[in-house]
């Protein structure tokens, strides 16, 4: 029963989006479309983690299943798609074209749930590029100039992920017994390319996390895609490459500090520059796609202690997984919440609860005690603290300051997406807020309900019920700082000013791969063009029409009597000389 | 001369002979003319599963006569050979399928079936060849036989194409037959055999034997479109859509590549081309190809000619396959083989169809096709992404075998030779797939031909249909035994362990 | 008189024979005669290549006279080689010629008193021609090999004036000119042979020649002449004017027959006569001539606006290739398969240029002019004469499954153990200009031609003839095998490759 | 220096002057006449090596290669005549070089 409960996980959106081909069907498609992700659901609550499926025919021998890791992945980001699903079926109603969304919605959900399931490298690759292709339709969705042209990076930067996890994959994949995840990883650790390999991962992988060099296609990509669409790219889709690390790097295996210690780096910068280039957002969504790539700059340093000291592995392993589980679904509410705020209010008491609503994952995601977020941050704390390393106390004191800046990040989000009363949308309807409504109430219930296994969630859990001063001074101040803006006219006049636009490195480099290709053209191709043509137009001008009279008269000159009296006796004498000589 | 004994000629034959027929048909004996290609390829691919079936149960299948003392014309059936013949015979079916609906009422018509079979045959005769002069005898009749198809609109532009393609590929043979004339000076009439025997040669002659090499590779190399000889592959664009998509995914380019594959390991043997030096410039040449023609494929706005350049760039995948030491790289150059015929036969029916039911030809007048064209621009998106390499299509197969077999060499910059090439790949077909589903098409089409309901006719949508079935179905079922990997595997072992 | 003897007999008698008749009868007898005539020489050949299979090499004297003034015969591989040559070109031709020289008169056509005298005279001088060609291959001394040169120039000569067109009869004149020429030169050789060593048998001659002063002058003296003759690249002025404005068989059978018959006379005199005598200097210098010759003709083929001249300069190039085996003098181990290498190019050669010739002649009957411009679109109507060019272009470039590709393949696997290298280099760019020259008439036969096409009715049987010829050529490809063992008997090369005191 | 030798050079130099005599002259008739010259001179070194043989009476055997030269060159001289009446009386009004029409008699 739990392996076709397994198979119906995978197999279930596939075969609904199939139903879109027969035009008869498409209202009974349209209909169990958003439940598609249930079957995922039961599964990750009641199949044992130990189970796999071996199909040895199919691409380079299938195997799927359920471990640890996969069935807490697969439990948030089935909920997550449900819950935008049932979002999704009310909130385009009345848009056109719905149906395309939904077929695209559909895949994505087929690929991201077969990459929890997958158990060997190729069909993690495989679903993983059906993920990331299926998403383009996602956001290039309602055909604006912005969806194409935040489409069109997102595709680019997605074929230049696709292919640096090929390399990396393949190097790999040489050293290693099977396709397994096991073999893959010793692969990683012992090869003679370790090094480069686990390289490849981390930027192939990093790039779907929005770590900070490769992260601008996430502000733009998230805002234009349709609120359910950008709630599960923002929520599950990005730690389909978090998934990608733990599954194949050879964390708690082998020391490579080095790389470790950059990875540390890279997160806190990631972390900072995302708040802060947030901060200047004027778009609710973009603020929020900005809070996504400094949290994962966290999720980055995190990984990064584990590569720099083995060890520490359980605990990180557990803060991050706990960490994922609570920014996934804390953020997928804000993304819905930002859609409900959106509706008109009839009565002053739904407005109040919305923005309860908001505040409440608001208050998790920035650690307030008591949520998943508070447990999340302690877990990160001790993992980062576990390290060992030098950077150990550079982020006992540097986490704090990260949840300083996204406590203000989020005030900025609550500041623009605040609901008024007299919005002119449309009426609120329960498909609407009642998928958001789960989520948000799961915020903070969720680690109660959910049957911990290991000791360090139990703990940190426990740890983070109790209220304690290190823990939330950083959002007081934060709060603090905030209202301060918000009420001094001049200082937030002059703050307006900075206004970077999104995908902010993107903008400069754009202009630079212009003139790059400007250069490229005129000079290599345009003169290795000309030079070709040159060479074309002199041979059928000159030598050509130039070579057949000559020869002609050439021959007249060979064929008659006279050349050919001396040659014949020239040749009589060269004959007899020759003849005689030797 | 026993059943075994004449199988190969019999399947060399069964395209030699409607060919030779249907020349003689007059132009209006349609029906005479269908009945006989069809029965031709059906029958070819009857006797081919004939002779699968033969090798597999272990017999032998060798036709041998003696054309001089001691040149010997011999035609054999190894796997490898197989596995092309396969390849041809399925794919020519589809192919006279397609050119059937597709030449509908144009002239000439039984010229250009009488010179389709001649090149098939031909093709059937590469692939069958037991000794390198048998190879060398079908390889020319190849260059005869594709002659007219290129020049077959007989307008000026596609007559200055065929002088272009006669001047490469006659070059390209006349130092063929140099190399193998050289050769056979050492080793009386070079045969095939598996691992190559060329190692027991005198040490002395090792410094002729890499020359040899190198003629013979540039003659074959000519066809397989390796750079500075892949001059006519572009231009001879200019030949109906059957006659470009045969000759650019199963007959032509697949007789160089066959050919290099052929020579590193059946005559040279692929550790003695290591130890002679040789394999590197090739990898080398074909790692250039392979760049080279993605980037001239980019600034193509005619679709023939970027799916041409395409070809030139994916042959190279297969030689840089074979002159990489080691089985993996082998497996997935010998795969590829099969793999680009089937995704760029796809690529080019397409672009038939487009030709013909809309006549749009250049890239830029492609926006929203797929509206109007669902099903052939389906096609065409499956052949692209398995271009590209994407997972479950069969291009990422036999990109992850090459990529897996650079590593175990411990030739790491293959890869990025591949990344690079993945990448470019991307930037020249995901444009014509973003443009045909999510562009709004500019205007009307300048022809609008509909089958009834249909898109376009049914005997060029069923082809598309099937090889994109084909491309993504090799993908997903690569490691059943029966699949193109299996077989490849098949080779594999048996050129290595000699 | 042995069996042998009495084939080789018949062989020559029969054409002669019938020629008598065609011209004493007239009239409408000429192409039965001739039927005739190619019936019996197929039979006695048949005969004589059992013969020879059985007993070797014959030699007979003819009416028990025996040299030095009677007639003495003489047969071995080579010379059969070429009487299968002479056969397998002149029966093509035979039939050819039923259709050109058509014996019923075409309605459409005013009676012309100069056309049908040229139709009927042709046969005699024909087999005229055909019977002398044969005495040249049987003769066994130095002296019938002038009296049969004679015959065969002057029966040639009255050919190329069939036309009677001014330039025929200028081309005719000029022809007559230069073998008369060619053929004093050779005299006055023999002459200083016969002074030497007072014998004209070449079998005796071969073991008393050495190199004195007068048998070097009495080579050089031949071969010049044969050169002449031959056509050979400085001294080829004749040959571009008479083969290509005479009627297409006629140019056939010149092109084919008459110039590989001269050429077959310098091999035997350099093979037997004067085996000991040859140096590699000189072999040399007559090998550099033959390679001159292949890239001069074939490129002055490239630029010829006309069918047939362009065919006739590829002759000029084509008998290039024969002089390459010259260059093996001296090298014994790869120079008896470089000879096997000439002949049997020599034989196909002659198949190809027939068929082409042929071909060419079908076309101009039917498009009315030669002119390479004026046939676009030639392929719809004649597509027999085309393909049939096509297959006879094939076999000149030496592409695999034809003869020329047996007799490249030989040589080159001589050149390469010999170590020339500029003879490989140059067979190969040889190859290339041929399909330079081959491919411009194709080309146009493909292209589709935008005005309608007027094409005069050509008959069935012209097209057949060139359609077999080819076929022929391309099939000397596939049987290679049974020949080369044909050339075996009599070792007609063993002379050259036992020589191998002098380096 | 016998005789015979004497003569056979003179016949040397009689060929030499007739190749010369073909070479250069232009005219038709005056061709064959060199040609003419060169062929006695053949005859006339194949004569003088006749008497050369031993035992007084000359041999045979050149004096026939003689008669038979002559036939041929009479023969050939007639044919050689006869095309240059036709070359230059040009019948059927065709200039040479224009050979347009090349329909089969």
């Amino acid at each position: 029963m739990s392996v076709a409960l397994v198979l119906l996980a995978a197999a279930a959106p596939l075969l609904v989006a199939l139903l879109y081909l027969f035009p008869k069907l498409r209202g009974v498609a349209g209909a169990i479309g958003p439940w598609c992700a249930a079957p995922a659901l039961a599964a990750a609550a009641c199949v044992q983690p130990d189970l796999t499926i071996e199909w040895p025919w199919l691409l380079l021998g299938l195997r799927l299943g359920l471990d640890p890791t996969g069935r807490m992945f697969l439990a948030f980001t089935s909920l997550l798609y449900l819950a935008a699903g049932i979002y999704a079926r009310s909130y385009l109603e009345q848009a056109a074209d719905g149906r395309r969304f939904v077929v695209f919605y559909l895949v994505a959900m087929a690929g991201n749930l077969g990459l929890i399931l997958a158990q060997d490298t190729l069909t993690f690759l495989a679903c993983y590029a059906t993920m990331s292709l299926a998403a383009y339709g996602l956001i290039t969705h309602d055909r604006r100039e912005e969806s194409w042209r935040a489409g069109r990076i997102y595709v680019a930067l997605v074929v230049l992920g696709e292919v640096l996890l090929f390399a990396g994959l393949a190097l790999a994949a040489t050293q290693a017994e099977g396709v397994a995840f096991e073999p893959m990883r010793q692969a990683m650790a012992r090869g003679p390319w370790a090094e480069v390999g686990v390289t490849l991962l981390l930027v192939g992988f990093g790039i779907k996390l929005g770590v900070v060099p490769l992260h601008f296609w996430l502000p733009l990509a998230h805002p234009v895609a349709p609120t359910p669409a950008s709630a599960v790219l923002s929520g599950a889709m990005i730690k389909a490459g978090l998934l990608g690390w733990l599954r194949f790097l050879p964390l708690g295996d082998v020391t490579q500090p080095e790389i470790g210690g950059s990875c540390v780096v890279v997160g806190f910068l990631t972390a900072f520059y995302g708040a802060l280039v947030g901060l200047t957002q004027r778009n609710a969504k973009t603020v929020l796609a900005y809070s996504s790539v400094s949290q994962m700059g966290l999720v980055l340093v995190a990984i990064g202690t584990a590569l720099g000291a083995p060890a520490a592995w359980p605990t990180v392993f557990s803060a991050v997984a706990l960490f994922a589980c609570h920014h996934a679904v804390a953020k997928s509410a804000l993304f819905l919440g930002t859609g409900v705020a959106a509706v008109r209010f009839n009565t002053s008491w739904q407005r109040g609860l919305v923005v309860a609503g908001l505040l409440l994952p608001a208050l998790a995601l920035a650690g307030a005690p008591g949520t998943m977020g508070a447990a999340a941050k302690v877990g990160l704390k001790y993992a980062t603290a576990a390290g060992g390393s030098a950077w150990a106390e550079a982020s006992a004191w540097l986490l704090p300051l990260g949840s300083l800046a996204t406590t203000l990040l989020l005030c900025r989000f609550l500041f623009l997406a605040w609901p008024r009363m007299h919005q002119q949308a449309g009426p609120a309807r329960p498909g609407l807020w009642l998928p958001w409504l789960v989520l948000s109430a799961s915020v903070s219930g969720l680690p109660w309900v959910v049957p911990w296994s290991n000791d360090h969630l139990v703990e940190w859990t426990r740890a983070a019920s109790q209220v304690k001063w290190e823990a939330i001074w950083p959002m007081i101040l934060g709060a603090i700082l905030a209202m301060g803006v918000w009420r001094g006219r001049i200082v937030s006049a002059r703050l307006a000013a900075w206004r970077i636009p999104a995908g902010d490195i993107l903008v400069p480099g754009e202009r630079l791969a212009e003139r790059l290709l400007a250069v490229w053209n005129r000079y290599l191709v345009g003169t290795l063009a000309h030079a070709l043509w040159l060479l074309r137009s002199w041979w059928s001008a000159t030598t050509a029409p130039r070579f057949t009279p000559r020869f002609s008269r050439l021959s007249a000159a060979v064929e008659n009597w006279g050349t050919m009296g001396v040659l014949a006796t020239l040749l009589a004498l060269a004959l007899a000389a020759l003849l005689w000589l030797d | 001369m026993s059943w075994s004994q004449c199988l190969p000629l019999l399947v060399v034959a069964s395209s030699l002979l409607p060919g030779i027929v249907i020349f003689f048909l007059p132009e209006e004996r349609r029906s005479w003319r269908t009945t006989l290609n069809l029965s031709g390829a059906l029958g070819k691919i009857v006797l081919v599963a004939l002779m699968l079936w033969g090798v597999f149960q272990g017999e032998r299948f060798v036709v041998r006569y003696s054309l001089l003392p001691n040149v010997e014309f011999r035609l054999h059936a190894d796997p490898l050979s197989l596995l092309f013949v396969t390849l041809s015979a399925t794919l020519w079916l589809l192919t006279t399928i397609y050119a059937i609906g597709y030449l509908e009422g144009s002239p000439n018509r039984s010229r250009f079936f009488g010179f389709f079979s001649l090149c098939v045959a031909a093709t059937t005769g590469i692939a069958v060849a037991g000794n390198l002069l048998t190879f060398l005898i079908f390889y020319e009749l190849l260059t005869l036989a594709t002659y007219p198809l290129v020049v077959h609109r007989g307008t000026t532009q596609s007559l200055s194409a065929g002088r272009i393609y006669l001047a490469y590929t006659l070059a390209g043979s006349a130092a063929l037959l140099l190399g193998v004339v050289w050769l056979s000076s050492f080793v009386g009439t070079p045969e095939f055999i598996e691992g190559g025997y060329l190692d027991e040669v005198d040490p002395r002659h090792q410094g002729s034997l890499v020359r040899i090499f190198a003629l013979m590779i540039l003659g074959v190399g000519v066809k397989a479109a390796i750079v500075p000889l892949h001059g006519w592959l572009p231009s001879a664009m200019v030949a109906p859509a059957p006659v470009s998509a045969l000759l650019h995914a199963v007959a032509v380019v697949k007789a160089g590549a066959f050919g290099v594959v052929r020579i590193v390991y059946d005559v040279f043997g692929v550790e003695f081309c290591s130890t002679l030096g040789v394999t590197e410039p090739l990898a080398m040449a074909a790692a250039v190809t392979i760049v080279y023609g993605s980037i001239r494929a980019l600034y193509q706005d005619d679709l023939k000619r970027r799916l041409a350049f395409s070809t030139v760039s994916q042959v190279s995948y297969i030689i840089l396959g074979t002159a990489v030491l080691g089985p993996l790289a082998t497996l997935g150059g010998i795969v590829h083989l099969v793999h680009q015929g089937v995704m760029k036969i796809t690529l080019f029916f397409c672009a038939g169809n487009l030709a013909e039911a809309l006549g749009v030809h250049r890239v830029s007048e492609l926006n929203g096709v797929g509206r109007r064209m669902p099903w052939t621009m389906a096609a065409f998106t499956v052949g692209a992404l398995g271009m590209i390499g994407v997972p479950p299509t069969a291009g990422f197969i036999s990109k992850w075998y090459l990529a897996m077999g650079a590593s175990a060499a411990e030739e790491p910059w293959y890869i990025l030779v591949l990344v690079v090439s993945s990448v470019l790949n991307a930037c020249y077909f995901l444009p014509i797939v973003y443009a045909a589903w999510f562009k709004q098409p500019a205007g009307p089409w300048p022809v609008d031909q509909r089958a009834g309901r249909l898109e376009t006719k049914l005997s060029l949508l069923v082809p598309t249909i099937a090889t994109a079935l084909l491309v993504v179905g090799f993908g997903l079922l690569a490691s059943v035994w029966f699949s193109p990997l299996g077989w490849a595997s098949l080779i594999v072992e048996r050129e290595y362990q000699r | 008189m042995s069996a042998s003897g009495a084939w080789m007999v018949s062989l020559v008698l029969a054409p002669l024979l019938a020629a008598s008749i065609a011209l004493v009868v007239g009239r409408r007898s000429g192409p039965y005669a001739a039927l005739a005539a190619a019936a019996a020489i197929v039979c006695s050949l048949a005969g004589l290549i059992g013969q020879l299979e059985r007993h070797g090499a014959a030699a007979s004297a003819v009416g028990g006279w025996g040299s030095p003034l009677g007639i003495q015969l003489h047969a071995d591989g080579l010379s059969v080689l070429m009487l299968l040559m002479s056969a397998l070109v002149g029966v093509g031709v035979t039939a050819y010629a039923w259709g050109y020289f058509g014996l019923a008169r075409r309605r459409d056509e005013p009676f012309n008193a100069a056309a049908s005298r040229a139709r009927e005279s042709f046969w005699p001088l024909w087999l005229f021609a055909w019977g002398g060609l044969h005495a040249l291959f049987l003769s066994g001394d130095i002296f019938n090999l002038y009296v049969a040169l004679e015959l065969l120039t002057l029966s040639a000569v009255g050919l190329i004036g069939l036309a009677n067109q001014r330039t025929a009869s200028f081309a005719a004149l000029r022809y007559l000119l230069a073998s008369l020429v060619g053929s004093l030169f050779y005299l006055l050789g023999v002459a200083l042979l016969y002074g030497e060593y007072a014998v004209l048998d070449c079998q005796r001659l071969l073991e008393l020649v050495q190199g004195t002063r007068a048998t070097t002058c009495a080579l050089a003296l031949m071969t010049l002449g044969l050169m002449l003759k031959t056509a050979l690249f400085p001294l080829h002025f004749w040959l571009p004017l008479a083969h290509g404005n005479s009627p297409a068989p006629v140019s056939a059978l010149l092109s084919s027959l008459v110039v590989t018959a001269c050429f077959y006379a310098i091999l035997r005199l350099w093979c037997t006569v004067f085996a000991n005598a040859g140096t590699p200097g000189a072999g040399m210098l007559l090998a550099l001539l033959g390679a001159a010759a292949i890239v001069y003709g074939s490129l002055q083929a490239i630029c010829q606006q006309r069918l047939k001249m362009l065919i006739a300069y590829s002759t000029v190039a084509q008998v290039g290739y024969l002089f390459l085996g010259f260059a093996f003098l001296g090298r014994s181990a790869s120079a008896v398969l470089a000879w096997q290498g000439v002949v049997y190019y020599a034989l196909s050669h002659a198949c190809a240029k027939g068929a082409m010739f042929l071909a060419a002649g079908s076309i101009m009957r039917s498009a009315g002019h030669d002119q390479l411009e004026g046939l676009a679109g030639i392929g719809k109507q004649l597509p027999v004469s085309v393909f049939a060019f096509g297959l006879a272009g094939m076999s000149l470039m030496g592409l695999p499954p034809s003869g020329g590709f047996v007799g490249k393949w030989l040589l080159l696997r001589a050149a390469l153990e010999a170590g020339l290298w500029w003879v490989a280099v140059t067979i190969l760019a040889g190859g290339l200009l041929a399909a330079g020259y081959t491919f411009p008439l194709l080309e146009r036969a493909l292209a589709n031609r935008a005005e309608p096409w007027v094409a005069r009715r050509v008959p069935r049987g012209m097209e057949l003839a060139s359609l077999v010829l080819a076929l022929c050529a391309v099939a000397l490809g596939l049987v290679a095998a049974q020949p080369l063992e044909l050339l075996e008997i009599g070792a007609p090369f063993q002379p050259l490759a036992s020589q191998e005191a002098n380096p | 220096m016998t005789t015979a030798q004497f003569y056979a050079l003179c016949g040397v130099v009689l060929f030499a002057i007739g190749f010369h005599g073909v070479v250069t002259r232009a005219h038709q008739l005056r061709k064959l006449l060199s040609v003419n010259v060169m062929g006695s001179g053949v005859f006339l070194v194949l004569v003088a090596l006749a008497s050369r043989a031993t035992g007084g009476h000359p041999d045979p055997v050149p004096h026939a290669m003689v008669l038979t030269g002559i036939v041929v060159a009479i023969s050939a001289t007639a044919v050689a005549l006869s095309l240059v009446r036709r070359v230059h009386e040009g019948d059927a009004g065709e200039a040479p070089g224009d050979d347009a029409r090349e329909a089969g008699p």
